[in-house]
């Protein structure tokens, strides 16, 4: 991005410049700060926590699926396992995970804002998201839940024995953390831009996290008051979709999956977004077709909208409905592909380097067209009614969601990892990680597939043993994607004291947020910035020169 | 411009950046609301496709009298909502403390004709479950429900914003705003108007159903 | 070791949707292809350090997106077509079915056959005939999901969804719930097997039964007291049943009705739902009276009602 | 919105509307208008909607933006109704016509005899 920003150049090393981390260091400062990046922060360690309790969850799961016989733990104790992964991971870690994180820290940065544009209702989405997120822990510690995360009635609502109103009203209160994100986000990136970023002058990150704010302000709402009827029914045993008073269960599906396949695109989006902008990046290159990227985004969040039925095709929902929504589930696949080629097309005639961010970038576009392209065999009605409920899904939408979601998250996290700490992590143990995360990924899912389409159902704790051998893959190769997970924490935590110092612009990368310090100050930037041209204004030619690596690489490269 | 009791907040530039801003969000966050109750709505209109029959016969046990006088009561506290935004606008602080305390007024009385309301329909066998009043299809009960959530959750939105606006009377008491700073007013404004919108549509929806067959 | 990749194909809804597969993995290794290799050559050709030709070069942009974005929507429609195709054979049954009963329940499923024949968690069904299942569950949602011949279809309360096949493989095939219906989910199994018709006959008249499904449900018809209203009573008018199923019936609102197994079904627990023309909501409810078997049972004997001949008398039916 | 009274006259007189159209759709409710009954009494309510927005929400007086804002969550409600509503009226088995198996000539001629005499 052309820009003319006086505070960066001069920068005075003499004595060191207050930043954002060093304003106040008290507890106190931290859980009553409006800073954004802190706030950021604070989402990235509650995270953490769901993360992990979800994660212990799915490695249990994959350890009593070794063999066919349920013999590890009992049936109960497996049913809650899942729904406490599936509860948290999409909740608790994916729906917050690039928005309220990464998401926080830089879209002010990227706009040029002092912060976003109502700081206090920002923490106040932080401790709302941690209430929800206590009630959910509440649930998982004193006795767990066992719906499944899709909390289908009647089951959810008369059937079950657990604790499904803390649950559902620890996701209902987070849904409303959501909201005020989404709903900060958008104001945010409508009034808050920095003098000359107009629209198009915007990096694609905030194209997505806009599309993604549009999702979580208008879907989330009738989650909330979806898991509301459901609970009310359960507490007063009559309710909208009790059978036996005429109501309709399949009722309660579409209400859920309103919500719950545009929070699929919550849970892509931004991760295409840190994409963008990792791409550019690292090929030195302008992105290929911006306009379209930028549309695709906004495309995607409102024909997402439109395809909720295709997860209910055999649910008992009308043929001619089913129809309908195989065709708008496709048409929403346009998008995405015109997303996927035009990332291949930025690479061309690049200067390509392979720092740990690119690796997750191109990770992220090897594993989202998988995923995306298992989607069309899913969006064809007539396999759907083969594959759906079987492991052929659980393998498609975890080749998005971890594949995709997560994988553009870590990218993210290593790419902006200098701006949040000041320190650099170690590049070569981040590009091994990344490695391993890819190796340890496929193995996990990809048999996951087959067993799918061998006819393996969901959320079965034994299984017929024909099914093992797939089993047996998919669970080893979760181990190795746990080291994956578990080597950047580590690495992460000793970076923040042995690192080394990051500069302002460690990748000479144009977005406005490499323009200040490295860890920015309180308000980002010391004047405001101004924009004079689009955003990705790389050169592939220029690339030999001010790059951040070592001496001996540079010298070898030229 | 005169110098506003509460001062631009650092994220901003200019005073009409952070009202547009505020209201663009609360805008936002009724669209939000929309969602919210339309989860309700779609019910609704599911089962009312599903059931016409029942719903109707379930409908006529709604008291339509209470349910005209508290359409009544909200349309006018809509006006006077919007005259103490207009008050507000014009730097008329008792005016506006006035017109606040009036559409806080009706807000109660609108909660007070409800609780009558309710109270009748429990004497009247109304509550789903069990002890419904029999002599009604199975079906009637989901209307009963829904009548009981969508005015239930509705309720709670009334009484949200009558606690908004008795803050907001209290500051307007203290001189809090002006014509150049009444932002918190309006956007409470719009929340109780948008309250008084969801009430228009529940009102035929629930108390309206085939009257003439009655 | 030996690594499966498809189920048995047991029905030729099987084979219609192993074709799809096949197909579909065909665009998608395509596709793959036309993304990965350029990427592999890009990261190859242009890694930095690696003398290249970097100069910018001016692309139509424009053609280009557009020839990306109008390729897959037409390769998608094709997909789309073809997906709709496969199921609407699966999803509508052929008139000629022979139709068996099954209910879902926490967690087990129980079948009834039309000659009165019962068994849980397996289903034995004749080679080369068209069954058409009717599924009904007594708690939660099931999904009765058979792999070997690629169709799976949800058991909601409340209500009555179908499924058909038409076994073309002898054997012992899968059958598994595939919706979470509570702790045994996974339990939740069994098996189909598909006999030779002659074997089907014979397997049909071991054990005891209690008559066909039919008598049964004229016993529950009597026993309830059906038969006091809706035969020539002159108290109460209820329409006869006879003849009813299958046809177009006018209804009060001025629409009309199909009666399938689903009307007779809501008529039953729902009565004030749709009235027959000329008629008034005098029936009670039975929701709560009876099971979703005896339902089952209930609707085959309403089914084999002949239609009424002027002189309208069950008996003579009979 | 210039002179200090106009907007409260304007205020005052879309409540009299407000109020108008309150009386006429309970009015109109008591008169049976067959399917036109929930037609008049949405359509009221809708126009109410609107005076109360475009009036009392000042939205007549916003800019573009906030037009968008406000018909956002409009236009997504009318999405889900409008995609749920896809499978439930395509579901079932009533149809507004059909032909009556009775009058088909194929049964019992005397069907009428059969209804209850009310």
């Amino acid at each position: 991005m052309n820009t003319t920003v006086e505070s960066s150049e001069i920068f005075v090393p003499a004595r060191e410049p207050k930043t954002y981390l060093t304003e106040g260091r008290t507890l106190k400062s931290w859980l009553l700060t409006t800073d954004h990046k802190r706030i950021g922060l604070l989402y990235l360690y509650s995270l953490l926590v769901y993360f992990t309790i979800a994660a212990i969850a799915a490695a249990l799961m994959r350890l009593e699926l070794i063999t066919p016989a349920g013999d590890m733990v009992t049936s109960e104790t497996y049913n809650k396992l899942f729904t406490i992964h599936g509860t948290l991971m999409v909740w608790f870690f994916l729906i917050p995970s690039i928005p309220a994180v990464l998401g926080n820290f830089v879209i002010p940065m990227m706009i040029g804002a002092r912060d976003v544009a109502f700081p206090r209702l920002n923490l106040l989405s932080w401790y709302i998201f941690n209430i929800g997120g206590s009630l959910a822990l509440y649930s998982v510690l004193f006795g767990g839940v066992d719906t499944g995360w899709t909390f289908y009635t009647p089951y959810s609502s008369t059937y079950a024995n657990s604790h499904v109103i803390a649950m559902a009203a620890g996701i209902f209160i987070a849904g409303f953390g959501t909201i005020l994100t989404g709903l900060n986000f958008i104001i945010t990136i409508h009034k808050l831009r920095a003098p000359g970023m107009t629209w198009f002058r915007m990096p694609l990150f905030l194209w997505s996290m806009y599309s993604t704010s549009v999702i979580m302000v208008l879907a989330t709402p009738v989650l909330a008051m979806t898991l509301a009827l459901m609970s009310i029914e359960r507490i007063w045993g009559v309710g909208v979709f009790d059978p036996k008073l005429g109501g309709d269960p399949v009722l309660f599906q579409h209400l859920f999956w309103f919500y719950s396949h545009p929070a699929v695109y919550i849970m892509i989006l931004p991760g295409m977004g840190v994409v963008s902008e990792l791409i550019t990046c690292f090929s030195r290159k302008q992105i290929f077709g911006y306009h379209f990227v930028a549309f695709a985004s906004v495309a995607i969040a409102v024909l997402g909208f439109l395809v909720w039925g295709h997860h209910m095709f055999v649910a008992g929902e009308s043929i001619y409905a089913g129809i309908v929504f195989s065709f708008l589930s496709y048409m929403v696949s346009v998008p995405s592909a015109i997303k996927v080629f035009n990332w291949t097309m930025t690479l061309y005639r690049g200067s390509i380097s392979f720092e740990t961010p690119m690796l997750y970038a191109l990770g992220f576009i090897g594993l989202f067209t998988v995923g995306g392209l298992t989607g069309l065999f899913l969006a064809a009605v007539g396999l759907d009614v083969h594959v759906t409920d079987t492991y052929f899904v659980v393998a498609h939408f975890h080749y998005i969601m971890v594949g995709g979601m997560v994988t553009a998250f870590m990218g993210g996290l290593h790419y902006w990892w200098p701006k949040i700490t000041g320190r650099m992590y170690p590049e070569k143990l981040g590009q091994l990680a990344a490695l391993i995360m890819y190796i340890g990924f496929n193995l996990t899912f990809f048999p996951q597939f087959i067993l799918g389409y061998l006819g393996m159902p969901r959320r079965y704790h034994a299984y017929a043993p024909e099914f093992q051998i797939y089993n047996v893959m998919s669970s080893a190769g979760a181990s190795i994607l746990g080291v994956g997970y578990l080597l950047p924490l580590i690495y992460f935590i000793w970076s923040l004291k042995h690192g080394k110092k990051a500069p302002a612009n460690p990748w000479n990368a144009t977005g406005l947020e490499w323009q200040t310090t490295s860890p920015p100050p309180k308000h980002n930037f010391k004047e405001t910035p101004v924009v004079t041209g689009p955003p990705y204004q790389y050169s592939a030619e220029e690339t030999e020169i001010a790059l951040h690596k070592p001496a001996k690489e540079q010298r070898a490269a030229s | 411009m005169n110098n506003p009791p509460t001062a631009l907040q650092d994220q901003f530039v200019e005073m009409p950046q952070q009202k547009e801003a505020a209201t663009l969000g609360m805008w936002t966050f009724l669209a939000t609301e929309v969602l919210f109750f339309g989860a309700m709505f779609m019910s609704y209109i599911t089962y009312r496709t599903a059931y016409p029959r029942a719903f109707a016969l379930a409908s006529h046990h709604t008291i339509l009298l209470f349910g005209t006088i508290n359409t009544a009561i909200l349309l006018t506290s809509s006006l006077t909502m919007a005259l103490a935004v207009q008050a507000a606008k014009e730097s008329n602080s008792r005016w506006l403390f006035r017109f606040l305390v009036a559409t806080v007024l009706f807000g109660v009385a609108f909660l007070g004709v409800k609780g009558l309301e309710y109270h009748q329909d429990i004497a009247d066998h109304l509550w789903p479950g069990p002890h419904f009043k029999s002599g009604l299809p199975p079906e009637a009960q989901i209307f009963w429900v829904l009548y009981w959530i969508m005015t239930g959750v509705h309720a709670l939105h009334v009484t949200v914003g009558i606690v908004l606006l008795s803050i907001m009377a209290l500051m307007a008491r203290r001189q809090k705003f002006s014509g150049a700073y009444y932002t918190p007013v309006e956007n409470s404004g719009l929340y109780w108007h948008f309250v008084d919108v969801i009430w228009i549509f529940l009102y035929p929806l629930l108390y309206l159903i085939h009257r003439y067959a009655a | 070791m030996n690594f499966p990749l498809f189920p048995d194909e047991a029905s030729a809804a099987a084979r219609q949707t192993d074709y799809l597969y096949c197909a579909l993995i065909g665009v998608s290794l395509v596709t793959m292809a036309v993304v990965f290799v350029p990427i592999v050559i890009f990261l190859f050709k242009y890694r930095r350090g690696k003398k290249a030709d970097r100069s910018p070069v001016h692309l139509p942009e424009m053609k280009i997106e557009i020839t990306w974005t109008i390729i897959p929507m037409i390769i998608f429609t094709g997909l789309f077509a073809w997906g709709t195709e496969v199921f609407w054979n699966v999803e509508r049954p052929p008139a000629n079915a022979m139709e068996i009963d099954v209910v879902g329940k926490q967690w087990m499923w129980k079948i009834q056959h039309p000659e009165g024949k019962r068994e849980i968690d397996e289903l034995h069904v004749p080679l080369g005939r068209t069954v058409k299942l009717l599924l009904a569950s007594q708690d939660v949602i099931h999904s009765f999901f058979l792999p070997e011949f690629r169709i799976k279809q949800d058991v909601v309360p409340g209500r009555y969804t179908t499924l058909w096949f038409k076994a073309n493989k002898l054997g012992t095939f899968h059958l598994f719930c595939s919706e979470y219906c509570g702790t045994h989910h996974s339990a939740m199994i069994g098996h189909v097997i598909v006999m030779k018709p002659a074997a089907y006959e014979a397997w049909l008249t071991q054990g005891e039964t209690s008559g066909t499904l039919a008598q049964s449900g004229e016993r529950l018809y009597r026993e309830l007291g059906c038969s006091g209203c809706h035969e020539n009573s002159t108290i109460v008018h209820a329409p006869p049943l006879g003849g009813i199923f299958g046809k177009s019936v006018p209804l009060q609102t001025g629409q009309f009705v199909t009666v399938d197994e689903g009307y007779i079904r809501d008529s039953i627990l729902l009565p004030a739902k749709d009235i027959a023309a000329g008629y008034t909501n005098d029936m009670p409810s039975f929701q709560g009276r009876v099971n979703e078997e005896q339902l089952q049972q209930l609707v085959a004997y309403i089914k084999s009602l002949p239609a009424p001949v002027p002189n309208n008398s069950i008996q003579e039916a009979k | 919105m210039k002179t200090a009274n106009a907007p409260k006259k304007m205020y005052i007189r879309i409540w009299i509307a407000l109020l108008a159209l309150l009386a006429l759709t309970w009015g109109l409710s008591e008169v049976d208008l067959g399917p036109f009954n929930n037609v008049a009494a949405l359509g009221i309510s809708a126009a109410k909607t609107l005076l109360v927005v475009l009036f009392f929400m000042h939205v007549r007086y916003e800019p573009k933006l906030t037009w968008i804002f406000v018909s956002a969550g409009l236009i997504w409600l009318l999405i889900m109704v409008d995609l749920t509503m896809s499978d439930y009226v395509t579901r079932g088995n009533v149809r507004p016509t059909g032909q009556s198996w009775r009058h088909t000539g194929q049964i019992d001629p005397a069907t009428p005899a059969t209804r209850s005499p009310d």
